[in-house]
Formats: C-alpha cells, structure tokens, sequence
C-alpha cells in the first residue's frame, strides 16, 4: 500500500458555518421532539471529552439535546443503537435518530430485515459532508488528508425517505477514490497474491470481534461463530479459523451491508475489512443489479431470484 | 410523466432537410422555441445523419455518421432536440442497435478512431413540448388558439416505430401529435392512415408508388373531415405537399390540402409573427384556409 | 448416542466383488460409537432383515448404519425393520456402497477404501441424528372450490358425488362461466346450454353442495387439511329463502336500459336481473350502481310488486367462514380487452385495430352471444352498428396471442377452433355470406378437431388467409382490414361488414390477489403454477390446493373438464384418510436464538413461514421471531442456509449431522 | 469405459454436496449403468441445493478437500420449485468471494446433473478430479491449519523477539 507516495490536500472542505447550521438543526428538532414528548430519546452526538471527538448518546431530555453536535468526529453508525443487539435503547420507547448516508443504508436494511419499524423511529437525516478516517490527524479539519476512505466516495451525502434534513450540503470537491483503487489493485493480482495479501492480514487477526460488535447488521443474538454444535467456524484467534470468521463474516453481509465502514474502523489491527464488504457489493451489483440504499427493499439479492439470472459459472 | 422542468435548454440537430427543403420546419422551430422559451442551441459543424441511403447500403456507415454526430452534440449542452422524423429515427437507431451489440460498438469506434460517446438523451420536438415542456404549460402558451382547424395528425413510419427503439409512444396507436396540437385549441380528426407510408424516398425512383401511398393518405385525411395535415417529416411533407398536384391529376380528385409542419402551426399559435413561419413555401397554399378560419 | 450397529451387505457379489465387505466391516468396528459390525450376503432379505433385528436387541443398538445399496432402493426396507426392532426409524441410516462405490469402481483396494469412508461419515451422522416422528395432519372433509365455471362445477359434482362435503363460491351472480355464454361448441357443435345447464342445476339440487354465489374469497389462512376460509358475501339485496324467482320484479323495474354484460353489452337487462334465463340459482340482484332506489332513494317499485317480500334494501355484505381441507381454484380466464394499452400494464394494446371505437369490431365472446339462440338477437347473426347482416366478416386469429412484441408469447390454444366453428356457424346463418380468417398457424390437436377445422374450410367456404392484420379502419359503412397474404407475397385489403377478433385467453382480473390470499404462485401473465408441469399438472406447490381449468393456462372444454375431474380425484385420495401423515423432514425454529429478520420467510417457496409473537406472561410482547408450519414446510432446508444465525434447523439435515460428515474425511 | 489403471502420485480428496432428488439419483444411475469413475470422490446428500450453505464448501476446503463439486437439479426442476434458484444466486456470490481471497477457483465445481444425467455425473467427477490431480493438494488451507498466530515474520522487534524465545 503506497501510503506515502501521495500528497494530501489540508484545506477544510466544508467551512465551520455548515458544522454549527447542522448542529443546530438538529438540537433544534430533537429539543422541540422531547419537548413534545414525540420520543423517548433521541439518538446522536455529543462532544467529547477530548478536542476532535464525539460520542454516540441517547438524550432524553431537551437539556440532555441542547448539547448535541455534528462534526467530523461523529463517525459512529448510529443505526446500531436501534438493533436488538441494543435491547436497552430500545425499551426507552419511539426514538429519533441522527443518522448520516451510512447510517440510514443501515436504517434501511434494518427496516427491510424486520428489525425496525418505521413508525417506531424518527429519522433526522444529516446533508453529510463525511467524518475523519480511522487515523486521522483530528487537530486538522475534514479535509483531503482526514476525510475517511468510505466518504471519499460517498453516494448517499443527500438524505431521502427521512423526517427531517439537518443542514445542506456544501460544495465538495471530487476526492480520489482511494478505496476503488485499492479493489482493482487486488482485483489485478493473482489469486497466490491475494491469498498472501489476505492470509497476512487474516493472521493478525486477534478476534476480537469488535467488527461484529460495532455492525449493524451483526444483529443475530447468538452468532453463528459463537456455535459449538456443530462448530462451522473455529473460535481460536488461529489463522485458519480467523480466514473463516472473515470469509463467514463477509458472506453474511453480502447484499445487506450498508458499506459504512464501521468494522474497519474499529478493528486494532487494520484489517481492510471494508474492501470484502465492497467486493461482494460491486459483485452482487454487477450480477443482480442490486445495491443497498436510503430506501428499505422487500427482499435482498440474496433471498430472491430471477428465473434467468447467470449461470454460467455452473456447468 | 416526469414534471415539467422550468427552465430548459436542448442542443439542436436540425438536419439537411430543415436547412434545404424543410427551411420553413427550421424557422418555426427556432420561433417557436424563441417564443416558448427554450434554449435552442444548434450544434456545430454536425453530419448528414444519413438518412434514408446510408443504411439501405452500409451499416457501419449509417451507424458511424450518427455515432460521429452524436460526439460532436456533446460540445452543446442539454438534451439533443430532433425536428426531422428520419434523422430522429437514425439517432435512435444507432444508441439502440451500439447500445446492445458490443462488436459494433467495436468497428464503429474503430471508424471514428475515438472513443464513443452515445449517451446524450435524443428527443424529437414532440416529446420535449409534450413531456419536458408540458401541456399545461404550451396551452397557457397559446397566443391564437387554433380552435375549429380540423387537423389530421400524420405519424408516418418513422415516428414511433420499430416498437422499443424511438419510445416516443405507443408503436401503433400513438397520440403524442393529437396531444401536442390539442393543446393549441385544435381539433385533430380520427382518420385511418396516420401511420401508413407516404412512398417515401420512391419519390425519385418510382413515383408511382408515391402517388398510390399518398394519395390514399391524403383520401384518408379529407374522409376523416381534415381541412389540412400535420406532419413532423421532411420526406412525407414533400410527398403530400409537392406532389399533391400531380396526385390529384393521377386520380382525379381535389384535395387541396395544406400540409402543416408540427410546429408552423404550434408558433402560430403562440403568435410568432406568420412571415416567420414559411406559409409561401408551401406548393399547396395554406393562406385561404387560415383567413377562412381566422388566423391570418 | 454410543451404540451403533454396523451392517453390511454384500449384495450377492454386487458389492463383495469389487469391495472388502469383511475389511470394511472390521474397520467400523474400530469406529468410536460402534458397539457391533457384521457383513451378510444379503441384508434386504428376510434373514437379513431378522439379523438386524436380533442384533438390536442382542446389542442394545441405538443406531444403525446398513451399507448396501442406494437408500433410494431399500431405506424405507430397513428403516421398517428398525422400527420393528424398536429403534426409531430415522436413526437408521444406508451407507450407499453399492451404486457410489462398488458398481463404478474397479481397483479392490481403492473401493475398499471409499466404502470405508462412506461407512464412516454414516456412523458420525446417525451419532448425531435425532428420533423423530411422523408428522400427523387431521383433515377436515371437505373441499372449497372457487369460480363456478365448467371446472368448478364438474370438481364440486365430482367430489360431492364421492360423499365429501363442498363450498362453491362463485364471484358472478350466477354459476355457469363462460361457458353458459357460448353458442354451441367444437368439434360437435352441440348447444352449450343444452349440456350446461343441466350441471349447473345438479349443483344447486346437490345435498352435499353448498353454493354461495355474488361471493368472493376474503382470506384464506392454514394448510392442507385444515383451511379457514372467509367468504364475502355481496348484498344480494333479495333475500335467497323468501324469492320464488317469478321474476316479476325484473318485469316492473323502471330501469331497463342497462348494457348487459353477459350479452357482451349487446342487450340490455333491468337493475334487479338475474345475469341469464337459466340462471343458477334463479334469485336476482341488485345492481345497486344503477338501481334508482340506491341512486336517489326513491323509486323501490320492485320492492311493492315482490309477493314473498324478499327484496331487501337493507342488506349488507356478509363474512362466512368454512373449515376446509382442500382447495380447488378455477377461476378460469378472461379475452384480452384489445383497446389502448392500459397505462402500467406491461401488455402493448392493440389500438390500431379500433376495438372499442369501431363498432363492428368484436371479439369472439360476442360473436357467440350473437349467435347464440339465447342471445340478444336470439341466433341471428347482425352487425352492432345498424343491426344489417353482415355479408362479409373476417375474423382475425392471434390478436394478442403468440405476439411477443405485444407482450403476449403464449398460444391461446382455442383460437384456431372456435374461429372455424364460427365461419360455420356464420355460414349455417347466412348462407349467401364469406367468412375470410387471418392465422399464423391452425392449430388443431384434439380428437376430430382437424376433421372439424377442414370441414370449415372444404364445406362451408371459408377462405383462410395465412398473414396477420396491421389495420383496421372505418370506411363509410365498411371496416377496411389491412393485410398480409404470405403465401403469395402481397398485401391485401378486404372491406368487411364486421371483424371478429380471436383475442387472447388471459387469466381473471384479481388472479394475482387471490393467488396471494391462497399462497400459491403464477407466472409472468397471472396464470397459475403447477407443481411440475409433466407430472403434478392439477397441484399447486402449496399442500392441498389443486387447479382446474383456464386459471391454469388456455384450456379448451375437454381438457378443464379433464383438469376438474382429476383435481378432485386429489382432493378425494386427500379425503380418504382422517389423518394426513407426512416424513418429519421439516424445518424447525429456535425462538431463543431467532431475531425475526424472516429472511427464511423470504426464500420460503411454500409459503410456511409465518411471524410469530412471543409475550411474556402478562402479554407484553418480547419478540417477534418465524414460526415454520410443520403442515405447510416442504423439507427443503433452503430456510436454513439462509438464516444467518442458524436458527432454523431441517430435522434430518442439521448442520451438526453435515458438519460430522464433512469432517469425518 | 475401462481405462488403463495409472498410478498417481497424489490422490485428490473430492468433497461433492449435492441434492438427493436429482444428482445423488443421476449418480445412482451411473451405478446402475456400470458406469466408471475415479474413486475419489465422497458424497454428501442434501434434500436440495438450497440447503447447501457456503460453510459446508469452506468446511470442506479446511478439513483436507483438494475439491468440492456442488450439484443439483437443472433450474426448473427442483423438487421443491425455488431452492436451485436460491442456492445459484448463494454461490455465484460465494465463489466471487473465494476468488477474492485468493482461493483457485478451479478445485470449485458447481454443475446441474439431472437424475438422468448419470453419464454427466461420471464427466463431472471425472473432470473436477483430473484437473485437481494437476493442480496438486490444496496446500493454502492446510498450511493455515497449522500456522500458529502471528508466525513470527512480523515479530522483528528485539523486545518481541527476546519475549518471544524466552516463552
């Protein structure tokens, strides 16, 4: 990965004027929500304790939501929150939620999954100009040089099919799209240099988990690799079970995966989690036409079919 | 259908006819666009699309010609705006065969020696008044309404057919012109050759032919009450319009007919000025009718 | 489970001859779990089948591995005897040596070692398999049969003449369908009333028919043998015990001129009417779109000259719900209404041929009410449009049929034959008359049916022209068909006093909805799906529901009827046992681990997957997980790939028994 | 079909899941028919291909497959109407993923064997066994079996190194 090779533009890509008109949008709406008794709680940021950050919160007072914020800090997919993985947020009651492009692909999917109702949620949807990568440098603005790999390329910066839009969106320069190049990189290699580019990184795995934890869609209340009877996937932090784990992982996602990030963000060990999820989302594209979006779809690519859908890989 | 946009900008392939035989189609084009306002903006420098000879002889010609002109439109911002029923036919044609035939797309790049590019929307006038403008809109447009002009709408061949490629509307059974011309107050006839062939370019070789086919539209026109026809084709006006006389010495009837271009009517509607429109072009002259019913 | 058994067969020399029987069966021995091995010349044998037994109870076996042939040939066999010997027969599995091994291999040592293996990954499955038991289905007898056309009727006799109860329900006023409204019919021109309605009159007659008409399916909801069923019934708004069917009503009521659809709109009919004379049953209807009493509230004529007081203005819709155990749908078809495409629909129209703005251009269901006997102009043959006899007609076949650029790819099957009984009948009417017909192809496969189609053209003169139609335009009085004659290359032009067009058979409107309501599937154009098109032609894929008739696809009368009577031929074999039993291989959830995605319920070809709440005793809701219906689920498993947690498991299947086998290698 | 036995110096492992309605049948009636093929080939029975969940290739793959063949009913056929059409869709996008971690495609073998098909059958495993035979064993999965985390070529620094032996 010729991390270096590159120089990286520092000029701010959105001004400070369109972080504090969406930071507003949003107190407003969630204080005149919990004044009204609307919702119980409403999900979103709060600064945090160091300069540069933001924590997910569930306020639940109008005083608690005078103190939310947007920034490029707010990088956490808030749709996680209102998963059963989450039990204790959801038994607050009819919540609002402060969600980004990513985080309402994830609201989407999880409307499309039954795992929400639209009725029981508010969605405040954010014109989102992106959050800082996993490393980045958080003393510098969003810009060129701390934007993550995932916004470089986003397609959902406009919200659709929400309650509410906080802010509008600025105008943004076209960015490099790291990540696309970095799939057809592999995509170009052959199958041994993949195999060596994954099994390195597979290797370091540690299994922590922390790509289940954080996914939204990693809902289920006992996963699969948790399982010993039978065991489909080794529960050691040894390589062979930690390929499987990402290989089980990756396919579970497939054609539900709202491309956010999130596991790739978290993992310690800078595993590139998200280029499996964005492999499987340009195949399942490509073969299916499918792709996950703003709006709940009935079925995913992988629970219909179509009578004359390829084959040409069976024999 | 897709709300009408509000301001509207269209890049402008006229084709040869409209800047030889069809000259009066080209000026009630640009004055109806004027007085409609909507950009009309010529693009430059562009092709015969070769209708009709080209892809009677040569494929790969008939296909290049359009693929060439449709590179060059890209120069000209906005949607490509077609007047002529043939060169509209020819540009659909040629998206729709590159768009679905790889090794086509392969030769025809390999002629142009440059790379395609096919994508820009191409729209004959009657979608863009009917779709893009908006009914609503060209009836508040109207200036003089043409009510009590019974006018028989022709399609020809080209308009709407082969079924899938020009999508202007129903292949067989379209209604697009009625309801372009609808809006301006006229009335259009129910008349049974709307769609059949005018003789087309037989016109030269054998125009027998042409009287036969032509003669029965217009048969067909004056059976359906029309006091004259609307066309939206340089080709089939020249067969109604310049051969009307000798098709009424072949059979021995009178017509006396005048044959409208789609929007010689539609700009006199929305009161371009008539010397603008090209009426003294016409072989059969359209002056005493429009005094008759009030519109000159 | 520790204590498995270990038989293998040598087959004669089928298996011994190329296989190690003694080897193989000294290595399972060696096997964890296996308490006792033996080989045999032939196990499926009686003695065989005893050393099983013996050895079961000799040896406390709790399993057992038969390697001998394919369980295709002899599972049921040993999973008999097992039973037999008091082991529970699904933990008794065959280890497949034969067919997989010993007949397609040559090398001794190399078979050897694949039986081996094969004996293994048994062993390791059945450790893990699990007794089930056969799942039992009470049936309730009796059958619900929806659309009382030709089909519904000859299933609803069928089946109610076997002893079985019966739900008629039919959508129209009267049963009879489409085929009350023909004229006569091929091959035999016998009068279609003449043999109709005496069936419509068995099944209102029928002690074990009940027949509700004016009614349509609600909802539907259970399974094979045990359906709940809510019928609506329409406001009828004349009470069915008090009316004598006099029809004086129908004689004083004011308002006569009401297009009658039954006539295709060529007559009229007042606004309390029964559909036709021979109405089944006789009891009229109001139309209450036109009635003037419900228009205005005044009026109420047919009310003051009703002797028995059964008109009823105050009657609404009423809900009956029937316990069924079967269902059978025919709900026939409709002709393509040929007029402008419809805006959303995915079928081109056919507005070229002016149907509906011509007057003398019809479809062949009009064209029988015109010569039907009982008709509107009581058998004779006249134009719509000044009621003159029409000297010339043609008839167009294919309008819309096997017409892929419309939309329509499907051939209508009884086009080609009616059109040829129609310049019959045209011919038999008006005797100075030519009939011309349009076709792609004649197609006539049935018993006498090229017979009929020559006599038509040989006898009765009509001329067939092989070409299609592009046009059809008015042209003073005449109606101009523009054409094609292929065979001798030119176009034609015919100026015709009236156009019959064979228009396409299309499924009902609402197909669709009530395809949903039932859970079962239909193709692209709505007809509905047989189970396997060769071999379970009459069943749905959903357990218990059968088809009859043009619902199905285009049929003509021989084949529905066929269709009918073998429908309830299923329905009575269905009925021949108060229980239904089927294998246990169904998939089963675990409500623990299940989070509700219903991603099972999604790739579920039955439809078995439902939702299901689960509450904690006070009745607040704790979660919503899938519920699989053991009566519906077909075994397929494909829930279980699906689910991403693994929390629905096919009994017999389980990933454990899988995963075991795999890794038994 | 009698060959000429050849000894080879690798015998591949052959893992075939497949659907009992249509491929275990096809494959009985190579058995029926005398059919031959090579022996080495294990079969695992599904009620249908819509069963067939991409662990169980995985699995197979781990736990010493050289390869797998995966077989069902012809699209259309399915004893159980859809599950074929499911199960094409599952793998299309599992074999993508495979060969986007590195894994040779070719010791991967989807085919439809209808029940009268017993001669495809015998091409199929004939086919998936010569060419895995050329290939060689699946080493990949094997060598991840025994690897140990973190194998040493990235522990470079002198603490990791020293905390490392002193273990």
């Amino acid at each position: 990965m010729n991390k270096t090779a590159r120089k990286y533009e520092s000029a701010a890509l959105a001004d400070e004027g369109y972080w504090t008109s969406v930071s507003q949008a949003i107190r407003q709406e969630a204080v005149r929500l919990l004044e009204q008794g609307a919702v119980a709680g409403v999900v979103g940021y709060i600064a945090g304790r160091r300069t540069g950050t933001a924590m997910p919160v569930v306020a639940a007072t109008p005083d608690q939501a005078k103190e939310l914020i947007f920034s490029p800090a707010c990088v956490n997919n808030l749709a996680l929150y209102l998963t059963k993985a989450k039990k204790e947020v959801r038994a607050k009651g009819k919540l609002a939620i402060v969600a980004k492009g990513c985080d309402l692909r994830a609201l989407a999917g999880l409307l499309g999954e039954s795992q929400l109702k639209r009725e029981d949620v508010y969605i405040i949807g954010i014109a989102c100009a992106g959050v800082y990568g996993a490393h980045a440098d958080r003393s510098q603005p969003l810009c060129d040089a701390t934007i993550a790999r995932k916004c470089r390329e986003c397609t959902v910066r406009e919200p659709t099919d929400t309650d509410l839009v906080a802010g509008t969106l600025p105008a943004l320069p076209a960015l490099e799209p790291l990540e696309a190049q970095e799939l057809a990189r592999l995509e170009a290699m052959t199958p041994q240099e993949r195999w060596a580019f994954w099994k390195e990184h597979f290797s370091r795995c540690i299994r922590c988990l922390a790509c289940r934890q954080i996914c939204p869609f990693c809902f289920c209340e006992q996963c699969l690799c948790d399982r010993n009877r039978p065991q489909s996937v080794e529960t050691t932090p040894r390589p062979a079970g930690n390929t499987a784990w990402h290989i089980v992982r990756a396919m579970h996602l497939a054609g539900r995966c709202g491309g956010c990030a999130e596991c790739e963000r978290v993992c310690p060990m800078d595993i590139p989690l998200n280029l499996l999820n964005r492999k499987m989302a340009k195949e399942l594209k490509e073969l299916y036409d499918y792709e996950a979006g703003l709006t709940p779809q009935e079925k995913g690519p992988l629970t219909e079919y179509k009578e004359d859908d390829d084959e040409s890989f069976i024999k | 259908m897709t709300p009408a946009k509000n301001i509207l900008n269209y890049s402008y392939y006229p084709g040869c006819s409209l800047h030889a035989s069809a000259k009066e189609y080209d000026e009630s084009t640009r004055g109806l666009f004027k007085a409609l306002k909507i950009g009309l903006h010529e693009v430059p420098d562009w092709l015969c699309c070769g209708a009709t000879p080209a892809h009677n002889v040569d494929e790969l010609l008939s296909l290049s010609l359009c693929a060439k002109n449709l590179e060059l439109s890209n120069q000209v911002d906005g949607d490509l705006a077609v007047a002529c029923a043939a060169c509209f036919s020819r540009l659909k044609v040629t998206q729709h065969r590159l768009a679905e035939n790889e090794e086509k797309r392969h030769q025809v790049a390999y002629a142009l020696d440059a790379p395609l590019a096919l994508d820009k929307p191409v729209k004959h006038l009657l979608e863009i008044l009917a779709t893009d403008f908006g009914l609503d809109r060209l009836a508040a447009a109207v200036q003089k309404p043409l009510s009590g002009l019974k006018v028989a709408c022709y399609y020809g061949c080209l308009l709407t057919r082969p079924p899938d490629v020009p999508e202007l509307d129903d292949c067989e059974d379209p209604s697009i012109m009625e309801r372009v011309i609808g809006a301006t107050g006229a009335e259009t006839v129910s008349w049974s050759h709307r769609m059949e062939c005018c003789g087309a370019n037989f016109t030269l070789s054998r125009p027998g032919v042409v009287l036969k086919l032509s003669g029965e539209i217009l048969a067909s026109a004056k059976r359906g009450g029309a006091d004259c026809i609307m066309v939206a084709c340089p080709l089939c006006h020249g067969n109604l319009d310049i051969r009307q006389k000798e098709i009424e010495e072949a059979s021995g009837r009178h017509y006396g007919m005048p044959v409208f271009y789609m929007t010689q009517l539609l700009a006199l509607a929305a009161g371009v000025s008539t010397s603008k429109l090209g009426f003294g072009s016409m072989m059969v002259s359209p002056v005493s009718l429009l005094k008759e019913k009030g519109l000159l | 489970m520790s204590r498995i058994g270990v038989f293998v067969c040598h087959c004669g020399e089928n298996i011994s001859r190329t296989v190690d029987v003694e080897k193989v069966a000294a290595e399972a021995g060696r096997l964890f779990g296996v308490a006792y091995t033996c080989d045999y010349k032939y196990m499926c044998s009686d003695p065989g089948q005893n050393l099983l037994k013996k050895a079961v109870a000799e040896h406390k076996l709790e399993g057992i591995v038969v390697a001998a042939c394919s369980p295709r040939m002899h599972e049921k066999t040993f999973r008999n005897a097992a039973k037999a010997a008091g082991v529970n027969p699904f933990l008794c599995e065959m280890a497949n040596i034969r067919e997989h091994c010993s007949w397609v291999h040559e090398d001794r040592d190399e078979a050897t070692a694949k039986a081996i293996d094969i004996v293994t990954m048994m062993v390791e499955r059945v450790k893990r398999n699990k007794k089930l038991q056969p799942i039992t289905v009470p049936v309730t007898k009796k059958a619900l049969i929806i659309g009382g056309g030709i089909a519904g009727i000859q299933s609803a006799l069928d089946i109610a003449d076997s002893g079985h109860q019966v739900v008629l329900v039919e959508r129209e006023p009267s049963i009879g369908g489409h085929m009350a409204q023909l004229s006569e019919t091929f091959p035999t021109l016998d009068c279609s009333q003449c043999i109709m309605t005496p069936k419509m009159v068995d099944v209102v007659n029928h002690p074990n028919i009940t027949l509700h008409t004016y009614a349509e399916i609600e909802a539907v909801e259970g399974y094979i043998g045990n359906f709940q069923v809510k019928v609506r019934k329409k406001a009828r708004s004349v009470d069915m015990a008090k009316c004598t069917g006099c029809g004086v009503c129908m004689a004083k009521c004011p308002q006569k001129k009401i297009p009658n659809s039954f006539d295709k709109n060529l007559g009229f009919r007042p606004a309390i009417y029964v559909p036709f004379p021979q109405a089944v049953p006789n009891t009229p209807v109001i139309d209450r779109e036109n009635c003037t009493w419900f228009k205005t509230g005044k009026c109420g004529v047919c009310q003051k000259v009703c002797g028995p007081g059964a008109v009823d203005y105050t009657q609404e819709d009423e809900i009956v719900v029937e316990q069924v155990g079967a269902v059978v749908v025919a709900t026939g078809f409709q002709l393509y209404d040929i007029g402008p495409k419809p805006a959303g629909s995915a079928i081109e129209g056919y507005g070229e041929f002016g149907y509906g703005t011509i007057p003398d251009v019809i479809d062949g269901l009009t064209f029988e009410r015109l010569a039907s006997a009982s008709g509107p102009t009581g058998g004779k043959i006249v134009r719509p449009s000044d009621g003159a006899e029409p000297k010339s007609v043609v008839f167009v076949q294919c309008v819309g049929s096997r017409a892929r650029e419309k939309g329509i790819s499907y051939c209508s099957k009884i086009c080609c034959m009616y059109t040829a009984k129609h310049t019959m009948l045209y011919k038999h009417k008006v005797h100075d008359g030519q009939a011309y017909v349009f076709f792609m192809d004649a197609r006539t496969p049935g018993k006498g049916y090229d017979e009929f189609w020559r006599r038509s053209i040989e006898e009765e003169e009509a001329v067939y022209i092989r070409g299609m139609v592009s046009r059809l335009y008015q042209k003073g009085d005449k109606v101009v068909v523009m054409g094609s004659d292929v065979h001798i290359g030119v176009q034609v032009e015919i100026e015709a006093d009236l156009v019959v067009l064979a228009t396409a058979v299309q499924p009902r409107e609402g197909a669709d909805t009530l395809a949903q309501k039932l859970g079962i599937s239909y193709d692209k154009y709505h007809f509905y799906s047989e189970a396997h098109a060769k071999l379970r032609p009459v069943e749905c894929a959903t357990a218990g529901i059968y088809l009859a008739g043009a619902c199905q696809g285009p049929k003509d009368i021989p084949d529905t009827v066929s269709q009918a009577s073998a429908a309830a031929a299923k329905v009575m074999t269905l009925f021949a046992r108060n229980e239904l039993e089927r294998e246990p291989i169904v998939a089963k959830v675990n409500e623990r681990f299940c989070v509700g995605c219903l991603a099972c319920r999604k790739v579920c070809p039955y439809g078995a997957v439902e939702e299901k709440e689960i509450r904690d005793r006070s009745g607040n809701l704790i979660k919503v997980v899938a519920y699989v219906n053991p009566g519906v689920c077909g075994g397929c498993g494909t829930c279980q790939a699906t689910c991403p947690s693994k929390s629905v498991e096919l009994d017999g299947y389980t990933d454990e028994q899988i995963m075991a086998m795999i890794e038994a290698l | 079909m009698h060959t000429d036995k050849v000894k080879h110096d690798f015998e591949p492992k052959i893992v075939a899941l497949v659907c009992t309605w249509c491929t275990y049948a096809g494959a009985d009636l190579a058995g029926t028919s005398r059919m031959q093929y090579p022996p080495n080939v294990r079969v695992v029975k599904f009620p249908c291909t819509g069963r067939i969940d991409p662990v169980f290739i995985l699995r197979a793959f781990q736990k010493g497959a050289d390869g797998v063949l995966v077989s069902g009913c012809h699209p259309g056929d399915c004893h159980y109407m859809a599950g074929n059409f499911h199960a094409r869709r599952r793998f299309a996008a599992f074999r993508k993923l495979l060969e986007f971690v590195g894994v040779d495609l070719s010791r991967l073998q989807f085919s439809w064997v209808s029940a009268a098909e017993g001669g495809k059958w015998v091409e199929m495993v004939t086919e998936l066994t010569e060419r895995v035979r050329q290939l060689g064993p699946l080493t990949e999965f094997r060598e991840l079996e025994l690897a140990e985390q973190w194998s040493g070529a990235t522990l470079t620094t002198p603490e990791l190194k020293e905390a490392y032996q002193a273990i």
